[in-house]
């Protein structure tokens, strides 16, 4: 810790060679995450990143700190294994849509039920980017890409919609081109403790440029985007002037200058997974179609529950060394002796 | 009136009947039993597919194999000398194992109407009346009715809780007819039933009714005696190829002074590894199952660079699942243990059955210039040593060992005169910690003599590293896409994997002399059938000696040069041809196969009868 | 319609010997598929059953239907290929809680966004029956099982809330040892247009007996289960005395004795998003430990929208036949012809 | 003034740039010019493994090499006569494979001290200009300032888009040195830009502007002529690798009138075939993307059993994780091709360069004993027929194929004498649709003369059945634990595949007489570098002939007599020895191996001079 302390975003950062496309969200990502490493007091040598593969999953190799670069959709395993057998490490996971949601959406899942304390970053570009273009389960309906020259038929997941269905901890929502929010999302990440799923909006410009313009560029992000602050109404707008209302289970957009107060607004609550539940549905749920409402982002959901490998290593301290004979072992339990 | 008892060297007993007759259990009884008297012994236990297969029906038998001896013993037997068909079905399916005028202990309730139907006899024959069995003994006892009969007195059982004593009964009366003490089994009994005093004391008095029934019966005139084996001296426990897998393992992380980390997902025969590991937490044992073979072995990546012996354990489709991560951990370099114990495929194929038709696989069968170490273990015990020697080429090489076993020696059983731990061999494992003097920079690839790259694991200050399955440099590890990079990688890898033979014994020639008319060559678990048969072709005069080849990949360096000193080479395998490619493409070498396929181990009648045909008929 | 229209329970079935533990949960799935099928009017050869691995996966063997005994875990895979390319089969999948949550976890999610119009049920038995006994995905925590001998330490996944997530159209739940409901969940499920998830407790009486005991058994299933019903408050209890309300999102159980009237419930909409992820997480939601509520049967969640194969098969008619020379394809764009 | 026109009879170019620079484009529009123009030609791609690799650096590098000439060609040439090098980095990366006394064309724009920085030159060192590139003949053309010269008065186009018509100015001044028709490309434009007159004119002023440029520019004095080749009268296009193979399968479908279903996960470089089916959807083409590799085939399998000619396409990882899908496509008996666009390897490896490395892994990688046929394709063209020929023998013969290209065929062009559509060959499939005369049951398992079972599709009133990846009885396909049942369905699968020997041409030698000193034995993309090699060691008198091999397995039937006929065999492969394992196995001869893995083509030059002194130094 106190070594830590007086580490910078430099001492996170190597001198490789950057591989990403100019103008690629990812840059922005892998800035704030070392810029937020030495605030948290993260320890280079003690952290790993371990990825899959993707243009996103080339992150650990930028980072002077451990890392892994292993194989399509498999980064949620191999990061399993490492966390449950190394407790002392900080374990980052880089994915990407379809690293984490295609092919490796068993892992996902299953390491979100676990609930090992590792942090789970998904690039979600809502496109395949290293094998240059083709729709990934994030992206929207009728897209057309090399792989849906007529547009693609595929229905979406919602990722945090997923992450809540498989029983995490906690789920979170940023993006590439709000560095402040990200930071803060990070940081919240990092100090859960069980597993963190942040979905963050990246923008890929060469394959699928512009996919969350509206929710970053200037002119439409006040009114499109949602951040969501525990304990606080959920409010939006150019200057704050809507928000949302619980009508029954049916968020409803009113304004607040129009005779609706604060005391109406749903006040969000990390804690409640009925109402996190319906956040992370405003924008998909078909009983709400028509209506349209802003896209949330922030802590959707957090809570706390045992980890895996704290009840992993809780059962073998309990019983370690007790009758740890490796000749009794051997032996088992019925043996004879030829003269 | 006491029998007369005769001696025998040797006696090979069938015990088989319905799922839920407890032959497993008796089976096991008994071999413990003759082990601790002093017989050399081995067993084969044959399972149904089911969990439960319809009672009574021949899919629904349940069998177990003892071959005990006071000789030296190899296999289970081809034949058996004596077969207890606890009911119509498991007479059925074991008639044709047993010896011409050998004997069968029938138990006659077994043979009713309805499983005489469903064990498909024809309407109206029953094989104990008709005089089908003429050429054989056959003891027809009514053991469900006698078992009953011995807990009239028995109160607070029901009628079914009784009947499943019935086993009980034919083991006492086999202790009898081969004249065994019973204590090793009312102390089994004791300890099993401890607290639930009605069972236990059911159990020990249909025991004992079984050998009184024997004692006191006049119909049985012949007892037997097999007496102790001439073996070596020495502590001995019965061993099951999988339990000697997981001891071993404990073995190793002890030997090379690392955790040990298992994750796995179930599989037959796989599985047991993983149950065997999970109870011995009290090592610092860690198992985790996974949802899948290939997060298992993904877990089990990422706990080898976490800096733990890490293995994974699976069979047949699992295996082949696990393909492409084996790749990254070649890339990677870390040491890791695959253990594939194998059974019948191809696919799903025939799970409970043993195969040797994995190796190919386990040698080519991944994307890319991608070479293992692959190392086979040829019987129960020796599982013990092969997972030991695994961890150790892993470790001191750091590289993915694929361990071969199959479902014959994980579920076989044999005496085992084991070692002491403190006799085991050391395994050097050294985590680099820093710089050494006059390094500048940590060079991840950089290899030692072995051409092993060095283990450092996270959590160490100033050598940071990244690995990853793209081809990297052949110093910094870095990924390089540069054209004679890949091929001096490409070239190392199978080096690296190549020197090993430098590290492990030269091929010994197990029995027959070192030059001669025929090389009986094998690997795995033919071992017990191979050297049984050519240890009689010896005695029988012919010119014929066995190999049997622990390494796969590499091969030991002598074994050209070995078999260019027989006129013929043989390789009974398992499998339709596999080792047999190998054989043929390094040394040129015009080896013919015995090939069976049937699930069940060779047999000696078969094979001894094969090689005096082929080679000494004229 | 009119031939099948004759047919009976014997007709779907056939002569193989059932290989199943005697008195397995799974005889009385079987027995209720053959006996509603001829009901539904399915054709006998119209109809194909698949399966992956697991005593459940058995199964199709036992139909006198088309049937496919694939590989671990790839049922669903297998049924999206077959279902894509012949919409004219009625698909069902057979499956058990290790088969498609564990291994198959990833192909099941996907199939339940791509929603193709087939029938999944899995036989969840919270074991793995087949491999003789390890805990599953589905098993409670602290399950003692021969590979978790001191206790499973897993946190198991809630398969309607995984469904969910998944944006399955159709959610639902029944037991084997209710043949009428179960019978009518069948029904259901094959009339709805989409992937019907059906998860059906299955009594493993071997490996995991007595698992949904409470539910099942007469003394203590009236308190125990909740049979919801579209348009119907959510009443249980031995004389339909007890009830549920929500108080906010919090579901709460409610004596009809006691000054609460049946006004006051909570009445099941299927069409509802919002309730039926609260429904679902009813037993396991951690903001409502303590409370004991009863675990919900029925359809929890039914909502039609448009399936991949007609989407898929949409995109072809359009422009099937259209310039569809194999010779001008052959040829491409640009030839030149040597003399 | 008119610079000379000198004749040459073959002429290779290297286009060479930044991966933004448009090499790519350029390259296609000179190959197709001289396609139309009646070159023989050979073409290879070679882009960097990045999306868009940082500009300027060596790995950012995206090269085109093209080989045209008026002989028959069968490589894209070992070495250049031209590189065309926009910037320092693309000079550095390709000098090596600059001919001695070749041409460089630089734009200068691009050797400025950042680009010199990032192509990592010594700073101050400008190889323009530090006399290191004498032995050249090099043209400097500020490429940059004149395309923007000549654009100079085009209103409506910001600087960066006038930049992007920099390759136009470089093709047109190649079109002027060769003395090329610049139509083509002027079409190609018309029709690329027609709807955004501005960036149209643009395109075609810079064109134009660099033809001129070489017209008038006194600096230039060599022109160069290309005759027309002596190719085969008929009907030609250009063909990629990728191309070939999916219109290859839209035909297969069509010969055998069945739908084409293809599912697939992406992966480099096997996605272009499914980017090119999902375009064919016009002719009932059904393309399903799934979630993985493992998902598509079993989707395929799905598809298979519902009478699709169903495929899957991968490479590298992916096929790996087919392994176990494929065995219960072997266990179903159903028709599955299985396409595998080989890359570097192993594990992730090296994606965007190509191996021959999976050829071990196509014919033994998969658990238990699981024999597929596997048949390769040796040119861009042939992967049409190839595409085919592997439709007809899974659908004919009832069992899965896989099919072996690689990324160097895959991206790869030459000119391709394309078929009639009424010339392809038919392929028979039959349904059964009930049972026949005399036939009392239906037995799924029951087979032809070529122990293909029937396909029966759901849907067919009577036949219905079930498969599964359970072994299964020999005729009724009921699942069967059975040992003698199992033995018997491994050797009928076997020799189910190996009868397909019967079925496909034997194998021809390719060049060179029957006999003789030394046979190259080749297969898949290493045809063209082998056959050049051995027509010029022919013409120089030497006794070597050249086969190549399409049908992997099973071999062809005369390929063991063939080997015997030559002292020696050579078999090169961009791999560490593959199907060299194979052949030493089966025919026992003593094969050499020529292997280079370095992710790119054998060359001629390497291979003949490795023969000459091998085989023909003294
Ligand atoms: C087993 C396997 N299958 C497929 C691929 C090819 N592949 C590499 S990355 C990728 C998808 C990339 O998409 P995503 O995960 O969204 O990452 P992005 O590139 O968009 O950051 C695919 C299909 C592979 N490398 N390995
Ligand atoms: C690839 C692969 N991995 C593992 C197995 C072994 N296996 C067969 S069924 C099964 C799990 C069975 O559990 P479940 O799906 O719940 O079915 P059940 O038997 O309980 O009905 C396992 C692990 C296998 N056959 N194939
Ligand atoms: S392709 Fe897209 S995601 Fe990949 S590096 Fe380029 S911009 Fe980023
Ligand atoms: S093991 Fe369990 S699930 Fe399997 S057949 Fe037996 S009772 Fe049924
Ligand atoms: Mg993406
Ligand atoms: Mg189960």
């Amino acid at each position: 810790m106190s070594t830590a302390a007086v580490l910078t975003a430099k001492d996170f950062a190597n001198d490789l060679d950057i591989r990403w496309c100019p103008g690629c969200g990812d840059y922005s990502i892998l800035k704030q995450v070392q810029t937020v490493l030495p605030q948290l007091g993260a320890s280079i040598e003690n952290t790993v990143f371990v990825s899959g593969i993707g243009c996103s999953s080339r992150f650990p190799y930028y980072m002077n700190t451990y890392g892994l670069h292993t194989i399509h959709g498999r980064a949620t395993a191999v990061a399993s294994g490492l966390k449950a057998s190394r407790p002392d490490l900080d374990v980052w996971i880089i994915s990407g849509d379809g690293d984490s949601m295609s092919i490796g959406a068993g892992h996902t899942i299953h390491l979100l039920r676990r609930n090992l304390n590792v942090n789970m970053l998904v690039f979600n570009n809502q496109i395949y980017g290293l094998t240059k273009g083709q729709y990934s389960p994030t992206s929207e309906e009728n897209k057309i890409t090399k792989s849906s020259p007529m547009g693609s038929i595929d229905h979406p997941f919602n990722p945090a919609a997923l992450a809540l269905g498989a029983d995490a901890s906690f789920v979170a929502r940023s993006m590439d081109r709000d560095p402040k929010h990200l930071q803060e999302m990070l940081k919240r990440s990092y100090n859960h403790k069980g597993t963190s799923f942040l979905e963050i909006y990246q923008n890929c410009n060469i394959f699928n440029d512009g996919a969350f313009e509206i929710f970053t560029e200037k002119s439409s992000k006040k009114m499109q985007t949602l951040f969501v602050e525990q304990g606080k109404p959920l409010v939006f707008g150019e200057n704050n002037e809507f928000g949302i209302k619980l009508n029954g289970f049916t968020p409803t957009v009113v304004n607040l200058n129009e005779g609706h107060s604060m005391d109406d607004l749903w006040i969000h609550d990390e804690k409640d997974l009925s109402k996190a539940s319906i956040l992370v549905r405003m924008f998909d749920n078909p009983m709400l179609e028509g209506d349209h409402l802003p896209r949330p982002f922030g802590v959707f959901y957090q809570n706390e529950r045992p980890t895996y490998e704290s009840a992993f290593h809780t059962q073998i301290e309990s019983v370690k060394g007790k009758k740890a004979d490796l000749d009794a072992l051997i032996a088992g339990k019925e043996t004879w002796t030829v003269a | 009136m006491s029998a007369t008892i005769e001696k025998l060297s040797e006696v090979v007993i069938k015990f088989a009947g319905d799922s839920g007759d407890g032959m497993q259990l008796t089976g096991g009884q008994f071999t413990n039993a003759a082990a601790l008297y002093g017989n050399d012994l081995a067993t084969f236990p044959d399972y149904p597919a089911e969990i439960r297969a319809p009672q009574g029906t021949i899919p629904g038998v349940s069998g177990f194999q003892l071959h005990f001896s006071s000789n030296e013993v190899f296999t289970p037997g081809d034949f058996c000398d004596v077969l207890v068909a606890m009911n119509a079905a498991a007479l059925k399916a074991n008639l044709k194992n047993l010896k011409k005028g050998g004997i069968i202990i029938a138990n006659t309730d077994g043979y009713d109407t309805k499983n005489l139907r469903l064990a498909n006899y024809p309407e109206g024959v029953n094989p104990l009346e008709d005089g089908s069995l003429d050429g054989y003994k056959v003891y027809k006892i009514d053991v469900t009715r006698l078992t009953r009969e011995s807990l009239a007195e028995v109160a607070g059982l029901g009628m079914k809780e009784k009947d499943r004593s019935k086993n009980m009964f034919v083991l006492g009366f086999l202790y009898w007819m081969y004249n065994r003490n019973m204590d090793f089994t009312v102390n089994f009994l004791n300890e099993k039933f401890g607290k639930k005093p009605d069972i236990l004391e059911a159990n020990l008095r249909v025991l004992k009714a079984g050998y009184n029934y024997g004692d006191t019966t006049e119909t049985f005139m012949n007892r037997y005696d097999v007496p102790k084996a001439k073996v070596g001296a020495g502590t001995y426990r019965s061993i099951m190829g999988n339990q000697a897998i997981a001891i071993g393992f404990v073995a190793a992380a002890q030997q090379a002074n690392l955790p040990l980390f298992l994750a796995s997902y179930p599989i037959t025969p796989a599985t047991d590894i993983l149950h065997d590991l999970s109870k011995y937490k009290n090592f610092g044992v860690e198992t985790m199952q996974c949802e899948d073979e290939i997060a298992s072995i993904c877990a089990s990546i990422g706990a080898s660079y976490g800096g733990n012996l890490a293995i994974t354990t699976s069979s047949g489709p699992g295996i082949a699942l696990k393909g492409e991560a084996m790749g990254l951990a070649v890339m990677m370099e870390l040491p890791l243990v695959v253990v594939n114990i194998q059974r019948g495929g191809p696919s799903t194929g025939l799970p409970t059955k043993t195969e040797q038709a994995d190796l190919l696989q386990a040698i080519y069968g991944r994307n890319g210039e991608c070479p293992m170490i692959v190392i086979s273990c040829s019987t129960p015990s020796d599982c013990f040593d092969v997972a030991i020697e695994a961890s150790r080429l892993s470790l001191e090489h750091m590289t993915p060992v694929m361990l071969l076993s199959d479902g014959y020696i994980a579920n076989g059983a044999e005496p085992w005169k084991f070692p002491k731990a403190a006799d085991l061999p050391k395994i050097n494992v050294k985590f680099k910690k820093a710089l050494e003097e006059g390094e500048e920079k940590y060079l991840p690839y950089k290899r030692n003599e072995k051409l092993a790259r060095a283990w450092v694991l996270p959590g160490t200050p100033d050598l940071q590293h990244r690995l990853g399955g793209l081809e990297k440099d052949f110093l910094t590890g870095a990924v390089s896409y540069d054209a004679e990079n890949h091929e001096r990688m490409v070239k190392v890898r199978q080096e690296k994997v190549d020197r090993v033979a430098d590290f492990i014994p030269e091929q010994k020639i197990e029995v027959g002399a070192e030059k001669g008319k025929v090389l009986v060559l094998g690997w795995g678990s033919t071992y017990g059938s191979i050297k049984s048969t050519v240890l009689e072709l010896i005695a029988e005069g012919h010119s014929v000696s066995h190999a049997h080849v622990r390494y796969m990949n590499p091969l030991p360096k002598n074994l050209g040069d070995l078999l260019k000193q027989f006129d013929h080479v043989l390789m009974p395998e398992i499998n339709n041809g596999q080792f047999i490619k190998i054989v043929r493409d390094k040394f040129l070498v015009d080896a013919k196969g015995y090939n069976k396929i049937q699930g069940t181990p060779i047999s000696k009648t078969e094979l001894k009868s094969f090689i005096i045909e082929n080679y000494f008929s004229k």
